[in-house]
């Protein structure tokens, strides 16, 4: 049995997230800013959505189904960006979306979420530990 | 039956160190040496493009190209040849119905019939006809075991109900709908009947004249075929006045300046040069189903059905999806394993070489209706074994174990 | 350039009793071992559906599917791989065009320029277009030796234009049309530019950009690549509002019981499984014609049009079509010999294992305005020779001895 | 060379009504019976006429450009109808077609047209030789 390449992937940490996600709840209609994402791949759904002030996130949360990799992603995403701004929350997607590429990033800033690291030998489920992060970029790139 | 996993040289490989089981043939048939070889035969000693030259290299191109229809005619009982239309599967098959037969036939106020269990080429294409119309879709329901409602037929067909279309075979839920008695019904409506045939036809005897079918589509690359080639079927007194999809090539008669005449059935529809290759690999793949039988390739399968079902059944955790006795159920099984999302699900059966799909399979309305966003499909053919069963459920048991141990 | 003519193996047998000559890789190209053996590799090693498999063997597929579209990318020189959609052939990516396109873009009263060169496959999705939306269709002339009349394109074109669709290289005259001239008239209108390059992709370096074509389509059959593939080039701010021609599968993005949402462009014009296997050989003949270098391949053709083009010309009672210099003619040549009908001498070339073709080329516009009813027409590719020319000139001069002889 | 082979399909009485086509002019319009035929295979067109009177042609006649093949078949065939009634023309029609396709037939009947028997190895001119044939049974299946 080869199962324990899976342990590359599902770490205790990612599996602990998944369980028991951070920031999980459905959505309320009236955050500042939201968006729904869909992982073409499985059709998985996401939604995320925050509040800012001062152009610092004041509280965020996300809901939906997905698979373990998507919903840790999404909820170690959501524990690191409160408090902080833009540039910041920009920095860390970008730091993401390298690790998860294989290329070179600095991987401190993103605190739990360097252990989606493993998901580069998982190509095919790169999609699914991006999606949260994608959306939060969306989310940012459309000017309030 | 014989074992014949060795006539499909792409089953002799490891992935991801473990030996390859593959369990996704709804979604792609693996192709036996014989089709490769028909379609390296081609290219190796009969290549040339058809029906226009007058050379030998291009008659003996012509000629197999025409056979391949002569197969799929044979293949699937239609009373004439010119009944059967090459295009690049079941999904080119269904836009051209609605784009041509679709468009001339269906007014505003009209309706058209499908089920809650179609596939998404079966109901965006007849969404944008209802659009560009102003027609009305409309679903049948399903029973709680996820077979076709046919009360429910009876009650949502109406004078109004221009076109039926209904999956022959469930390419999720594992279900067999009964065709002929709902052609039976649109007919006595003054609708048209279309099934659509991609899971059916891989799979067992197809009778279009029996089923009364008015078009039936499919599609090579599920039934041991090549990629690129497919199939529609049409009655001939249809066929007739059906307006062509697309213009240009060999579907042509004589061009004026501002207008054109076209050939008769089937090559009015089939413009530009065709999958030549491809349809007489097609070819080869049937005389390869032919040589078996099908009433042998059915049998097996469901000797493997019946072999899994059960099996995946006694696990803990399992919730099937669709009837749940294996005599009802194609080799189509989809089912989730409770507290594993389906697509870790299916990466972990990955990693022990074991491939299967994990999703929605194009059928977002059915995963709506019945209230899930994902499931794991396997689904079987006639490579596939009693042992291979054995060591799915074996190394399923071992995942199960794995998420549960680890991070419970 | 050396002698490739030994990577085809088809060349390699007798037809008739005598050696097979190919002169129509206008209607369809041979195929090198190279690209037969990338159908054996795709099919024996990595055959699965794409794009939404989450397994190895998938996932290779899905690569190597993406992979050519990169290749197709670099060699038309595009400028994004997004603009490369994958189709049956030149025909499909035409026909996509006017029912998408066209029907979107082109009113009551607007105009739709083509000229009197064109293949049926760039006139008749035209024709279809203009009487479904009440546009006119118009036709560009030609000059004396066959060349189109850029006079003429200014004088037809008019602000009601939004097409004009011009073949890139002519399938009968042997001409290769200014694109890039027609392109800035075309845009200085505010008309869309569409390009067939069926018969230019295969024989020259392709830019699209600098062409600043909208639209470019191709075939992959007649560029060493298997049959039921081929390419639609489009701008990608274009193909960003474009609508698809077909729905269902992998182009759809979240489906609901009434409406549905695409994917991005390719993918939201790529319905339902792809020819994959096509996709990847035709990435696999592209990686072959780019190891010689379109240069080279333009090159040595020129060198076989200077060869048989002289030689043709002094067998009397030969009237050459098209452009009588031969740096001015492409390797397609149609001429007719005086007292012996097309067919007749297709026919007795055949007999000498020689194939081209004769007829009407699907061009019968062009046929009528040339005041003809058929043409011989050979064409040359890579794999011809020298030798063959000298073969090939003999022989007709045989036959004009054995009709005039037999039956003066 | 086997340019010898040709001799099977392109006899000397062939070629003399090819060059010479009997019954060879173009349409009046004013013909009781007319068709235009086309060869798909290489687009030549045909059109043919004839008047009848009590049930037989009294005059036929051909035009159009085609190869050799065609022309000789349809100057045959126009050669043979005249004077004939409907029964004996389908009759002659049936014959040429089965001789065309390699079947037995009774080839006497056809007189001079008995040399395209040829053709049979040619498969790819068969369509010329019928051409005109095809023509002839289509005008007389439609009642006048
Ligand atoms: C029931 C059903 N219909 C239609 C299709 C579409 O077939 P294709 O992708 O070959 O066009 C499929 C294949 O996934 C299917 O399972
Ligand atoms: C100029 C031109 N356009 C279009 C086509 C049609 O190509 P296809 O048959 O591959 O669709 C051809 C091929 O014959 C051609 O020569």
């Amino acid at each position: 049995m080869s199962l324990h390449n899976l342990d590359n992937l599902y770490r205790q940490t990612i599996m602990a997230y998944a369980q028991h996600p951070h920031h999980y709840k459905p959505m309320l209609g009236t955050e500042g800013y939201h968006i729904q994402k869909y992982n073409p791949t499985c059709g998985d759904v996401i939604d995320l959505a925050f509040n800012m002030v001062d152009d610092r996130v004041t509280d965020i949360h996300f809901y939906g189904d997905g698979c373990a990799i998507s919903k840790a992603s999404a909820s170690m995403m959501t524990d690191l960006v409160v408090g902080k701004n833009r540039d910041q929350m920009m920095q860390l997607v970008d730091q993401f979306s390298k690790m998860a590429r294989g290329e070179a990033s600095d991987v401190k800033s993103l605190g739990e979420a360097q252990v989606l690291a493993g998901v580069t030998k998982f190509p095919t489920r790169i999609k699914c530990a991006t999606l949260a992060w994608h959306a939060l970029d969306e989310l940012l790139s459309v000017e309030k | 039956m014989k074992t014949i996993k060795h006539d499909f040289p792409i089953l002799d490989q490891t992935v991801n160190g473990q030996e390859l089981l593959y369990f996704d043939s709804a979604a792609t048939s693996q192709k036996p040496q014989y089709v490769i070889d028909s379609l390296v035969d081609y290219y190796q000693n009969n290549n040339a493009n058809v029906h226009r030259g007058i050379y030998e290299l291009s008659e003996r191109a012509t000629r197999q190209y025409e056979q391949a229809r002569d197969k799929v005619q044979k293949f699937i009982h239609a009373q004439k040849r010119e009944e059967v239309l090459f295009t690049r599967g079941t999904t080119e098959s269904l836009n051209w119905l609605a784009s041509t037969y679709g468009v001339e036939n269906v007014k505003q106020g009209d309706e058209i019939l499908i089920s809650y269990m179609e596939h998404h080429s079966n109901i965006v294409p007849w969404q944008q006809l209802a659009q560009r119309v102003g027609a009305h879709l409309k679903y049948i329901a399903l029973n709680d075991d996820g077979t076709l409602n046919i009360a429910d037929v009876k009650r949502k067909i109406t004078d109004k109900t221009k076109i039926v279309s209904i999956t022959h075979a469930s390419n999720v839920l594992g279900v067999i709908n009964p065709i002929k008695t709902i052609a039976k019904i649109a007919h006595d409506y003054g609708a048209i009947m279309i099934a659509d045939g991609a899971q059916s036809a891989p799979h067992m005897n197809i009778d279009v004249q029996d089923m009364d079918v008015d078009f039936f589509a499919f599609s090579g690359h599920k039934m041991l075929g090549p990629t690129g080639i497919g199939v529609l079927y049409g009655k001939h007194d249809i066929l007739e006045k059906m307006q062509p999809a697309q213009f240009g090539g060999e579907m042509i008669e004589l061009v004026d300046l501002q207008e054109a005449t076209f050939q008769p059935s089937p090559w009015r529809f089939e413009a530009g040069t065709p999958n030549i290759a491809g349809a007489i690999a097609l070819g080869a793949a049937i005389d390869y189903l032919t040589k078996i039988g099908m009433t042998e390739v059915e049998k097996y399968e469901q000797s493997l059905v019946a072999d899994v079902l059960p099996k995946l059944k006694k696990i803990s955790g399992i919730t099937i999806y669709g009837p749940q006795n294996s005599e009802q159920h194609s080799g189509v099984i989809a089912f989730n394993l409770a507290g594993v999302h389906a697509h870790d699900l299916a990466t972990a059966l990955d990693q022990e070489g074991i491939e299967v799909r994990a999703g929605h399979h194009c059928a977002q309305p059915l995963m709506k209706y019945l209230n899930i966003a994902a499931t794991v499909r396997i689904s079987l053919y006639i490579y596939n074994t009693h042992e291979e069963i054995d060591r799915f459920i074996g190394v399923l048991e071992e995942i199960k174990e794995y998420f549960n141990r680890e991070f419970a």
